[in-house]
């Protein structure tokens, strides 16, 4: 580890996309075992470990566990994540021995469309048979959603994202909410947190729906609810998103460059 | 060594309309070479099977070859959708496409079980999901042990296993490195097999992590890049270039057809498609 | 680095009186040093499991560890049979031992289904035999696809799983290879694992083929030829004199508690047994 | 491969082992994949790969596939049975991804006690809660002679050994005779061969009852009778076993010196 300066100072020289990356990237924990897609989840959790997370552990769907890459790879499959990986499993193993049993404390997804209790949609818009959209599918979603001790979300906040029903549930969240999580079977939490564009959400303790605990710097409520495809509940205690720092902007983009 | 011959014999002898073939490479080592000769000799109504249908199934499915897709996830990866794909979907051009739709965790377990010679396997996933609502091969199971329900999903055996490793040897034996997706899973799971390779080699060295005997091998053809624009670990990187490009390529029915008559049709081999594609993307 | 320490503190620390035990190793990197600190440290009422309890078992049991023994093949292999597992099987000495008892198939589905974190696992096995008489751990089950009737295992889920291997890292990260065995399921199997090493390097190289991340493992010994008389492939050969010995010295109940007593009770560790055993065997 | 002078003048200088071991590797075709238990099996396989079988595939349930050590291995895990593999796998997946599936030809096994149908005890003389003699156990054997296309069987006959009536069944030949076999699921065509001391045995092809087919030279109908627990038969058409060949025999010393 080289000795860095740490510049706290806040900046808004920052893309939305930026910002969603940083504020997940806070959520992660030092040592923690992260499951990771692809996309902002995967910067999220390089620039975390370059920063304030050195031994977070990446594993991706692609079989390789403990990777380092030195930039954020475009696909899971980069030849870089099996060269700095520490090992490197079959796609059944990866599955079967690591993601299933309860192993990965966070399982890091996006999704094209969510409803009040973080479940997703990656599969249709529009009708299955006959669809608006056709979306990609599940990929590895539905079993790392079940199985990590606990999920984190990153999508855009839209009308058209954040919606009152979805057109098909692929990957579960907190089910009908209200606990029904639990009568699946053995698994994780469920959605510990959903980090937007516009601000951060949390599932209620109890009814687990989603709950704006905070909003990014120049966000509004108005903003938000306009986002949102339900009556979006707000916390009493609703925060401000500390802004990205001097420094987590410049290591992100150093993450990302390439 | 009776299993080493040309991709276009390979092809001729082991696939055959109607078949369930197989096409595996997670991200790396993506038989494409091997695609295009399917497509090369107009096999019809296949059944694919393949966890991520990238770019090389757009093309197989966007030439008519295929009559349904068994799949976890498909789209072309860090570009956008596959619009072959998602217009045999929509409106049935070239044909109507039926649907076998999965978790990757759920595929990975369905190979498994093929290659393990079980009818089923068991996974604690697809709960709270519709991915169960338009699939037969999903069911729950109850553990004679605990009394727990689990998902149960029906094996994969395919007619046909294809596959790109970085070596054989003289006698037919395959070996790979890198990621290793589930490549080893779809050749034993399936009745035939068909591997196309980078080189021959007299001896494997220690860096190859996963060896296929000739034996459960049909046929080995040696094919140069036979993975691209995917990549082959040791020898040549992923062309991104390509995948960007293919979303214009794709996007309208009659460039893709004059992209498949050009780069396939009018070709004998790989090779010659490499010859026009790899000059025009060198720059990037 | 937080889970290196001595095997003393590792058998401490993770291995209780009753507690069910998986020491594994096939042939190869056999952890005995880590059974003659439980003996040492006289652990009660152990549920021992192992596909193939050979010597290092036999002094488990006539040592008195263990209550059960969960196993698919028992003996000295290559010499004959086990004396202290005999005579704890026919005549209860020194106390009885339950058998709960497999075949290497069923044993290998047994561990998997535990790694995987299933309650049971499915196989073609069994059938026709005595073997299901003996054991509630097997029942049958039926595909919901096809109908037809499998066999179905318990999964195992020991409290400790126990293994040798070659190399750690200074993260404490554990590196395996040459004839894996079961160590991976063991270990991803049990809830707390110990790993007894032959050294900690700074980087493993390509020839380690199975790497244990350091969160899956509670605690690392570094014990030089902690796997003899086994094996350990690239370090040491097997010493096929010390099984030849090993008749003889289990043979009698005398003369095994007085080795117990001068190897193990009477020394502080297994390099202490080492020092005394390796010089009158190597003439071998 | 070295062109060797072949001497097929028969000798009768050899142990009733090496008759045996002789007579089993002859069964083996070129080609064929054999899963080979250790002990006389081992020794024959190896010994039909090093003389008219040379690409006679070895597995052992160590995991290692294809091996080619130049001595017979000790154990079924020697060290040289990984150097000289063609691969090394787990012990999980040498059961369930290369045995079950029924892609071996030939499952080599040994026993301690044997019925006139081929079925097997390994496990106990005696009762089983009060045995006798306790013997090893299952091991591979049970779903080796399952999953095998056909099973090739060597062991010393004797009133002890071949026996009416199993102390215990630990693992399936025949079943009940009859075809019954059949009745078990899936699975491969069960004993194709007993080779003992005195002679060779082969089940009828209606009942499967294990019948004398041909004696090794100087041995006897009665001797055979004798060491036979249930009443023996014996083929209209009895041959003798050819003799070992001084080139068979150099061939076993050779691949067994230590």
């Amino acid at each position: 580890m080289t000795a860095e300066t740490v510049d706290a100072s806040a900046t808004s020289d920052y893309t939305a996309d930026e910002l969603m990356t940083i504020v997940a990237a806070r959520e992660l924990n030092n040592g923690d075992v992260v499951f990771v897609g692809i996309g902002i989840p995967s910067t999220a959790a390089n620039l975390a470990r370059q920063t304030h997370a050195p031994d977070v552990v990446l594993i991706y769907e692609s079989g390789t566990i403990d990777t380092k890459p030195t930039k954020t790879p475009l696909s899971i499959g980069d030849g870089e994540l099996a060269e700095t990986a520490l090992a490197v499993v079959s796609v059944p193993e990866i599955f079967a021995y690591w993601l299933q049993p309860g192993r990965i404390d966070v399982g890091f997804l996006g999704a094209a469309q969510l409803d009040r209790h973080g479940n997703l949609n990656t599969t249709v818009i529009g009708d299955y048979e006959h669809p608006k959209v056709r979306l990609p599918g599940a990929g590895g979603a539905p079993e790392i959603a079940l199985a990590s001790k606990r999920t984190m979300l990153v999508l855009r906040q839209s009308a058209r994202s954040f919606v009152d029903k979805l057109d098909y549930v692929t990957t579960v969240g907190h089910h009908e909410g209200n606990g029904s999580r639990a009568t699946l079977g053995r698994a994780g939490n469920g959605p510990a947190i959903v980090i937007t564009d516009i601000g951060v959400l949390r599932p209620d303790p109890v009814t687990d729906e989603l709950t704006l605990v905070s909003l990014h710097p120049g966000r509004t409520i108005e903003e938000a609810t306009a986002a949102t495809g339900w009556p979006l509940k707000i916390a009493d205690d609703l925060e401000e998103t500390t802004p990205p720092t001097l420094t987590e902007i410049e290591a992100l983009r150093r993450v990302s460059a390439r | 060594m009776k299993n080493i011959m040309t991709l276009a014999d390979a092809v001729a002898l082991n696939v055959h309309d109607g078949d369930t073939v197989a096409m595996e490479g997670f991200t790396h080592l993506i038989p494409f070479a091997a695609g295009h000769e399917i497509i090369r000799q107009q096999r019809r109504d296949l059944r694919l099977v393949r966890m991520t249908p990238d770019v090389i199934y757009d093309q197989l499915i966007g030439a008519g070859c295929a009559r349904e897709l068994v799949f976890s996830w498909g789209g072309n990866p860090g570009v956008g959708s596959l619009h072959r794909f998602r217009e045999a979907v929509d409106l049935a051009y070239p044909r109507s496409l039926e649907l076998d739709e999965h978790s990757h965790a759920g595929m990975s377990v369905r190979y498994s079980a093929g290659a393990s010679g079980l009818p089923f396997g068991t996974l604690r996933g697809y709960v709270g999901t519709d991915l169960t609502k338009y699939t037969d091969n999903v069911r729950r199971i109850t553990c004679p042990f605990t009394g727990e329900s689990l998902a149960a999903v029906s094996a994969l055996n395919p007619d046909v296993g294809v596959i790109h490793a970085q070596q054989a040897d003289r006698h037919g034996n395959v070996g790979f490195w890198g990621i290793l997706g589930v490549q080893k899973e779809a050749i034993l799971a399936s009745r035939r097999s068909i591997v196309t390779v980078e080189e021959v080699v007299d001896e494997f060295d220690p860096s190859v992590r996963v060896v296929l005997p000739h034996w459960v091998v049909s046929a080995v053809a040696v094919v140069p890049r036979g993975a691209h624009p995917s990549y082959a670990h040791g020898y040549y990187d992923r062309d991104n270039a390509y995948y960007r490009a293919w979303d214009e390529i794709s996007r309208d029915r009659d460039v893709f057809s004059q992209w498949i008559q050009t780069h396939i049709m009018n070709t004998s081999d790989f090779s010659e498609h490499l010859a026009m594609v790899e000059p025009t993307l060198a720059e990037v």
